[in-house]
């Protein structure tokens, strides 16, 4: 039997005003358990905490109610106070008489009425608190960054500067990602490159980061604090340590016609190969599908000119296990397939660009030094003809394009369609657009120099058709404001295309219980309070594996990131929310209702030996909740059948015995 | 194999040898197309889903060809445009189903389950262009053939499901398998004006120019195509290039088209 | 006469299955058109004045029978609104009504050539009279 | 004498982070609504066992309602989604038991809502109080 | 009549105890008279030869008995299941309750069993004697040497009656040929209940509940209550009780028990079966299975192995508690 002291607080004449406290509390001092009662004028006062501590001491109080305000007020207060006295924290209850009580009720008769009985239910449920101890367990203090796009290196440098490891996974040859293959970045038009690199040189000097290059997760168990990863480092049939970036493989290898990747398979590159110039880490790769070496062991001309010795035919994927006390994804975007939008001829005419492949051909690095050239001949355009939301706000067919806005369209066609007609004047430049979006710090205006400065010619209307005929591309468009149909003879057409998660990120969100939505795109803990947080404990979201993106957004939340992961890194050790489920084992059935209800993926099974009535021993499997993981919501007590998963805290005892009270 | 086969008015009349060609060409191919008994023009084009009277045509066909257990061929792309848009109705529709079942008022009702196929589809799916290719005598060597759907075949692509409707290969492939040389145009499924040519004949020629002169652009000296009408239209609008049936060129190549021209 | 074009409109809406809310105005209809210079009002016009209940303008339109039915604008409609349907829809919702009709049988001898298809006379019948 | 006017007694289930912060906004801006209306607070609405719906009424609620976070705002992500799908099967086995469907209602309240916590339960007492005392459920076992 | 008779089930049974292929054999065993047929494990062949029956009163499903059965035995049990109890078999094995390589299922065809309630009605109570004939059954009893003939359509357990399926959902073997999914009218009765004013259902009910003599039958046979502890059982649970001492329980025990089965319920119709006061306790979960049919998608619990039960998932757009009578009002 519990002994508890009941405490009324009038709160000034918040509560006293409408509701008699001293026939509160002497209506509650006959209720079980109760050995102790008093009111008085401000209970969360140093005052009025002193009284309840000296009433713990003297009356070996062993739970509390307080009649107060509301518990989202003070709850923690008292608590607090209760373990000041000696008290575990949780055996006090709060009967909320002002917010719900005393504010909302007009006469003394009812208001009283009700507070009596609001704290019969807190009385009848403290009687079947029992002390809760938040459970604790270790962190592992090394991060895991998944992708080394500009999101997953902003977030690896915040941690590491923290003074935390951290390992990057990148499954290209080299981090940088889609970043690395800009020209500008709007809207202040620095180049990608000078802003990109030294951060990547930063990741690579930096000795609390470690880079996975040319690797990919393999398999994740475990949960917050606790990651058990293995990492699979493809081989690459060059070692890494060795290598010092020289080319020379490069330049000897007699396969010559590997489509580049990075420059989009707008011209080749070796079978031998380092992405670009500033690649980091800065090492040669071999692709076995293009070596001669590899498919047929006749060549060997890269190992003969090595003179470091780097090359290795024998290499095979190398496994790594680490542990992670936290996770970040960082899985970026890709631009969708044309494949369906032959409409615009991408698959008919070279001549019919990406945004994505617009920029390696303004790029110094790119394929035309710079030089705005027509892919199929290698002339100057002289009309071009950009096009917006191609595969976006597309709700027609969901094989086809994407439902939602992409975002970054907008901005980086005002930055080709001003750059263009800032190099080359001669030049007639066509935007079709549906809206243009521009919020964003200096985003608009930066349009609006397009246009008014640059001359720009933006037409309200979506572009038709694309016909190549001859070295031109008719585009027929409609333009809605002048209300006509316009027919274009454009040299180049660039398509601002959708983009869409990575292709590895929903596999990776299986790995890691976190969730998705339709589109793929990882859902936020909460999309407005928690949102580069995943609601799986320990693993948080970087860039545009969360949603559409451009770089200044992605930057501050790779650091938001960052600083989550920081704020559990430094922690020794994690105290649970002690309020959580767990599974009687007698009574479990092991039939995985739960865990399917759970969105932390906190119940796992195992299987238990039990002994039974006639001395034999059973093996039944039953749920484990993780006390790391569970949130307390308690999804999992109504799934259960058999009433084996209880919420400590909220109890189905508890929660009766309060509705028992009400209605007594 | 036998086929139910839907010639079509036009095939009777101003586009014979169409038909010629086409029952020629499948027999040699190892296909019969046995004509439906009594069938009835399909109306040419396939108006709103609250006309079933208009589609009473078509849907006596499809239940022909059910009840033999046979899939429905066609060569007209109108035709088979109406017959597959019908069938589609037939399938998901079921308000409609139920009225046009109970105009029929037939013993059986019928619900959709006929496969239709264009004699392209045919080709493709049934015969194969491996073994068309086979069957070639006398190669399409040299010859710059542009391929021409129109509207019908492709569209609305959620119901004809016949190749990518902007990107399509069928045809292509076919012409390939033939030997000839491809030339695609991205107006070969750019529509010809063909629903217009009596209503302002005028604009019709405008749509036919703008094909054909792209299609001559583009390097090709012969068009062909499915559809009577929009071989009437390209080749009434423009001298240039011809416009030919692609079942003609099938005949010339399976080595059958003189005995089909006798015939 | 508003509450009728609105009337008109709803029925239009109800017989063509085309919800034209769903339409963004992005124009790539028009901008698809083949018959886009024929047309007094375009295929977004037509979403447009449908979805708003101004009717009167198009059921008296040349712009009806100038469409070629060819459903370009349908297949590259990114929402899946199908212009062309109501298109259709309304040009049924004028030939419906009594007496209306667009194309006489008397007229049709002058137009013949000897190479026109069947299909031709047999469709333009069923777009242009009911 | 002062005839006994009568009280419906009315149990609402509210959760945690949206509808028992929605009732304290209520009690902030001085709302009123009946003091039938007794609270329970739990941390999610998925946490509500239809036996404690059940429970109350037994004991003599004459009313229940669960309060819960909007869709898409659970504080858990997903908690209320499961508590739509319990409440809308249970609610409608209760009226195939011929238990007026009345004294039962599932109803959104974020934390903001503090107007709508107090309508709603104005509403949800009005709507109780008309029907007057729960019988039917004490009487399904009983045939007088 | 059903369709393989009893020799082929038991030949197999006999050869796979005999040959150690499995350990034992779940099948149905005779009772004290013709109808009383009870579920049964047999360990020996010759068991087997003497008591195992195959006839028309088999309506007892097996596949609970699994649970605690493959759970004593070392090797492997070989259980005979109807087309219904298939979907029952589904149903635990998603749940985990036993483990698919202790089992060798053997699915027999089943043309519908008999209610022997029915057959009382018709032929009268003290029944001596029960044969098979090619309509249905000849029957004797005590007080009359004539038989009584009997349609074996008119004396179908409900179960049967409204059959939904003929198709064995999961089986190591099948003896006989394979049936189909049925289209069955077994909402019917519920649409007539819910058509009624809420006053004639709380009377209808009222009329039907009011018999429960909480006897625990329809719990103890129904093979989706498995619980290593019934709430019913537990005194902490906040609805414990066996006798009625408080009225709760009595009042709930029906609607808590139909809710815990609810989308998991392969309506195997067992509960009603066995219920000795005749409540149509069916009723409330077809209730339960025709609501989650209209406002989440068709759903059969245990069609499939390993499928997502309605009530532990959802969709961003499910009806609203509210609009549930907007909706079966439609």
């Amino acid at each position: 039997m519990q002994r508890i002291g009941v405490f009324v607080c009038w709160c000034g004449s918040n509560i006293a005003g409408t509701v008699d406290v001293q026939a509160v509390s002497e209506a509650l001092k006959t209720e079980p358990g109760v050995v102790f009662f008093t009111n008085y004028q401000y209970m969360c006062s140093q005052a009025g905490q002193d009284i309840i501590i000296d009433a713990v001491k003297e009356h070996n109080l062993t739970g509390i109610v307080v009649c107060s305000c509301s518990p989202r007020m003070h709850e923690a207060t008292f608590r607090k106070t209760a373990a000041a006295a000696g008290l575990n924290p949780y055996m006090v209850e709060i009967a909320n008489i002002r917010e719900q009580c005393s504010w909302v009720h007009k006469d003394m008769a009812s208001g009283t009425e009700k507070a009596i009985i609001l704290g019969k239910a807190a009385i009848a449920k403290v009687n079947l608190n029992a002390p809760l101890t938040p459970g604790e367990s270790p962190v592992t203090k090394r991060a895991l960054v998944i992708g080394g796009g500009i999101a997953g290196i902003q977030t690896a440098l915040d941690i590491a500067d923290a003074g935390f490891p951290v390992d990057i996974v990148e499954t290209k040859p080299t981090i940088g990602g889609k970043m690395a293959q800009l020209d500008k970045t709007f809207p202040t038009l620095d180049c990608a490159a000078c802003i990109l690199t030294p951060k990547m040189v930063d990741v690579a000097q930096n000795d609390k980061i470690r880079i996975f290059s040319y690797s990919e997760v393999q398999e994740i168990k475990g949960f917050v604090g606790n990651f058990d990863v293995t990492i699979k480092k493809k081989a690459r049939f060059v070692k890494e340590e060795i290598c010092t970036g020289c080319g020379a493989c490069v330049e000897k290898c007699p396969m010559k016609k590997i489509p580049n990747e990075f420059n989009l398979g707008m011209d080749n590159r070796r079978a031998i190969y380092i992405p670009f110039a500033q690649a980091v880490p800065k090492v040669a790769t071999i692709d076995p599908s293009a070596c001669n070496m590899l498919k047929n062991g006749k060549c060997g001309v890269c190992s003969k000119v090595c003179t470091a010795g780097a090359i290795d035919y024998t290499q095979k994927d190398e496994f790594i296990n680490e542990k992670y006390g936290a996770i970040v994804v960082a899985t970026g975007f890709n631009p969708i397939s044309m494949d369906k939008f032959d409409e615009y001829a991408y698959n008919q005419s070279k001549d019919v660009i990406t945004s994505l492949e617009f920029e390696r051909l303004t790029n110094a690095a790119g394929p035309t030094q710079g030089k705005l050239l027509r892919p199929s001949d290698l002339e100057h355009p002289h009309t071009i003809v950009f096009v917006q939301c191609v595969g976006s706000r597309c709700a027609a067919c969901a094989e086809k394009g994407k439902e939602y806005c992409s975002k970054i369209c907008c901005m980086y066609t005002a930055k080709h369609a001003m750059l263009v007609r800032d190099k080359y004047p001669d030049t007639e430049v066509y935007v079709f657009y549906i809206d243009v979006r521009t919020p964003g710090k200096n985003f608009d205006e930066f349009y609006r120099r397009a246009v008014e400065e640059y001359g720009v010619k933006y037409i309200k209307g979506m572009v038709g058709k694309v016909t190549p005929e001859g070295n031109k591309l008719k585009v027929r468009a409609s333009d809605l404001i002048a209300g006509k149909q316009l027919n274009i003879d454009a040299d180049l057409v660039v398509l601002a295309v959708a983009i869409e998660p990575d292709k590895s990120a929903r596999p990776l969100a299986t790995m890691l219980t976190a969730s998705m939505d339709t589109n793929d795109f990882f859902t936020e803990a909460h999309p407005k309070l928690r949102p580069v947080e995943s609601p799986t404990a320990g693993v948080f979201l970087s860039g545009a594996c969360q949603g559409p993106k451009d770089i200044p957004e992605t930057v501050s939340q790779a650091s938001a990131a960052a600083s989550k992961v920081i704020g559990l890194l430094v922690k020794d050790k994690l105290k649970g929310n002690p309020c959580i489920a767990s599974a009687n084992e007698l009574m479990c059935n092991g039939c995985s209702t739960c865990a399917n209800v759970c969105p932390y993926g906190a119940i796992t099974y195992i299987d238990k030996e039990f002994p039974m009535f006639d001395r034999t021993m059973q093996t039944r499997r039953v749920a484990q909740v993780n006390p790391a993981v569970c949130q307390g919501c308690g999804a999992c007590t109504v799934a259960c059948m058999s009433g084996a998963m209880d919420l400590r805290g909220f109890a189905s005892s508890q929660i009766i015995a309060e509705v028992d009270a009400i209605c007594r | 194999m036998k086929v139910s086969y839907f010639p079509g008015c036009t095939l009777k009349n101003k586009a014979k040898i169409l038909d010629v060609y086409a029952r020629r060409c499948a027999e040699v191919l190892g296909v019969t197309l046995e004509e439906i008994d009594n069938w009835q023009c399909c109306g040419g084009v396939f108006t709103s889903k609250d006309e079933p009277g208009s589609k009473l045509s078509s849907v006596r066909a499809l239940k022909f060809a059910f009840e033999k257990s046979q899939p429905l061929v066609s060569v007209c792309s109108a035709c088979h445009n109406v017959l597959k848009q019908t069938n589609h109705l037939m399938q998901s529709d079921e308000a409609f189903c139920t009225k046009v079942n109970r105009y029929m008022a037939e013993d059986s009702a019928y619900d959709g389950s006929t496969q239709v196929y264009h004699y392209l589809e045919l080709l493709r799916d049934v015969v194969g262009f491996d073994k068309i290719r086979e069957a070639v005598v006398n190669p399409l060597k040299g010859r710059k053939i542009a391929p021409y759907y129109g509207c019908l075949l492709l569209r609305p692509s959620s119901v004809m499901q016949m190749d990518d409707p902007e990107n399509p290969t069928i045809f292509e492939d076919l012409l390939r398998a033939l030997g000839a040389e491809v030339v695609v145009s991205s107006m070969r499924n750019e529509c010809c004006g063909g629903y217009v040519t009596m209503e302002k004949p005028e604009f019709a020629k405008k749509k036919s120019l703008d094909i054909t002169s792209n299609m001559q652009a583009m390097g090709a000296d012969m068009i062909a195509t499915a559809c009577p009408l929009c071989k009437y239209n390209l080749d009434k609008n423009s001298d240039a290039i011809p416009t030919v049936y692609f079942t003609e060129l099938l005949a010339e190549a399976l080595g059958v088209k003189e005995e089909c021209d006798n015939a | 006469m508003h509450n009728d074009s609105r009337k008109i409109a709803d029925e239009i809406i109800l017989r063509s299955g085309v919800n034209p809310r769903r339409c963004m105005k992005c124009g790539k209809c028009s901008g698809t058109c083949p018959a886009y210079e024929e047309m007094e009002y375009h295929p977004h016009e037509f979403v447009y004045m449908v979805e708003s209940g101004e009717v009167e303008p198009l059921l008296n339109s040349k712009s009806l029978y100038m469409c070629l039915s060819c459903f370009a604008c349908v297949d590259r409609c990114p929402r899946g609104v199908e212009p062309a349907k109501l298109v259709e829809a309304v040009r049924n919702a004028y030939l419906r009504q009594q007496d209306n009709k667009h194309m006489n049988a008397d007229d049709v001898p002058a137009k013949l050539d000897d190479d026109l298809p069947q299909q031709a006379i047999v469709s333009a019948f069923r777009k242009y009279r009911k | 004498m002062q005839v006994n006017e009568y009280k419906p007694l009315i149990v609402a289930f509210c959760c945690n982070w949206c509808s028992y912060a929605g009732a304290d906004l209520a009690g902030n801006n001085r709302l009123n609504y009946p003091a039938d209306v007794k609270i329970i607070r739990v941390p999610c609405s998925c946490r509500v066992n239809p036996m404690f719906i059940l429970r109350a009424f037994q004991r003599g609620a004459d009313g229940v309602i669960i309060c819960g976070c909007h869709p898409g705002d659970c504080h858990y992500t997903s908690g209320n989604y499961y508590t739509r799908r319990r409440m809308a099967l249970l609610f409608s086995m209760l009226d195939f038991l011929g238990i007026e469907r009345e004294r039962t209602r599932l109803e959104w309240v974020s934390a903001a809502e503090g107007a709508k916590f107090a309508a709603t339960m104005n509403d949800f007492a009005e709507t109780v109080a008309a029907l007057g005392e729960n019988k039917r459920l004490e009487d399904l076992r009983c045939k007088k | 009549m059903q369709k393989v008779n009893r020799d082929v089930l038991l030949e197999k049974a006999a050869a796979m105890l005999d040959a150690g292929e499995v350990q034992a054999v779940l099948g149905w065993g005779a009772g004290e008279f013709a109808y009383d047929v009870t579920p049964r494990v047999f360990e020996t062949s010759d068991e087997l030869r003497a008591d195992f029956v195959w006839n028309d009163f088999c309506g007892a499903n097996l596949s609970k008995y699994l649970v605690s059965k493959t759970k004593k035995l070392e090797g492997k049990l070989l259980v005979f299941l109807k087309p219904c109890d298939t979907y029952s078999f589904n149903q635990l094995l998603t749940e985990h309750r036993f483990e698919r390589e202790k089992v060798y299922a053997v699915a027999v065809p089943c043309e519908g069993m008999a209610d022997v309630q029915k057959l009382k009605a018709l032929a009268g109570d003290g029944i001596s004697s029960i044969e098979s004939t090619d309509s249905g059954f000849s029957v004797t009893t005590i007080y009359d040497d004539a038989p009584v003939e009997v349609k074996g359509a008119d004396v179908l357990l409900e179960k049967c009656a409204n059959c939904k399926s003929r198709k064995h959902v999961a089986y190591d073997e099948l003896l006989g040929d394979e049936g189909e999914v049925l289209d069955s009218n077994r909402f019917d009765e519920v649409e007539r209940i819910e058509a009624m004013t809420s006053e004639e259902r709380f009377a209808f009910w009222q009329g039907e509940l009011s018999r429960c003599i909480r006897c625990n039958a329809c719990r103890d046979v129904c093979p989706a209550c498995t619980c290593e502890k019934c709430v019913f059982d537990n005194p902490n649970s906040g609805a414990e009780n066996k006798a009625p001492t408080t009225s709760f329980e009595e009042q709930m025990f029906h609607v808590i028990r139909a809710f815990h089965v609810a989308g998991r319920c392969t309506d195997c119709g067992e509960c009603s079966r066995v219920c000795p006061q005749n409540i149509p306790l069916h009723l409330l979960n077809r209730k339960f299975i025709k609501d989650i049919n209209t406002f989440y998608g068709e759903y059969q619990a245990g069609a499939e192995e390993g499928s997502r039960a309605p009530l532990v998932d959802y969709t961003l757009e499910d009806l609203e508690a509210e609009d549930v009578f907007k909706k079966e009002a439609e």
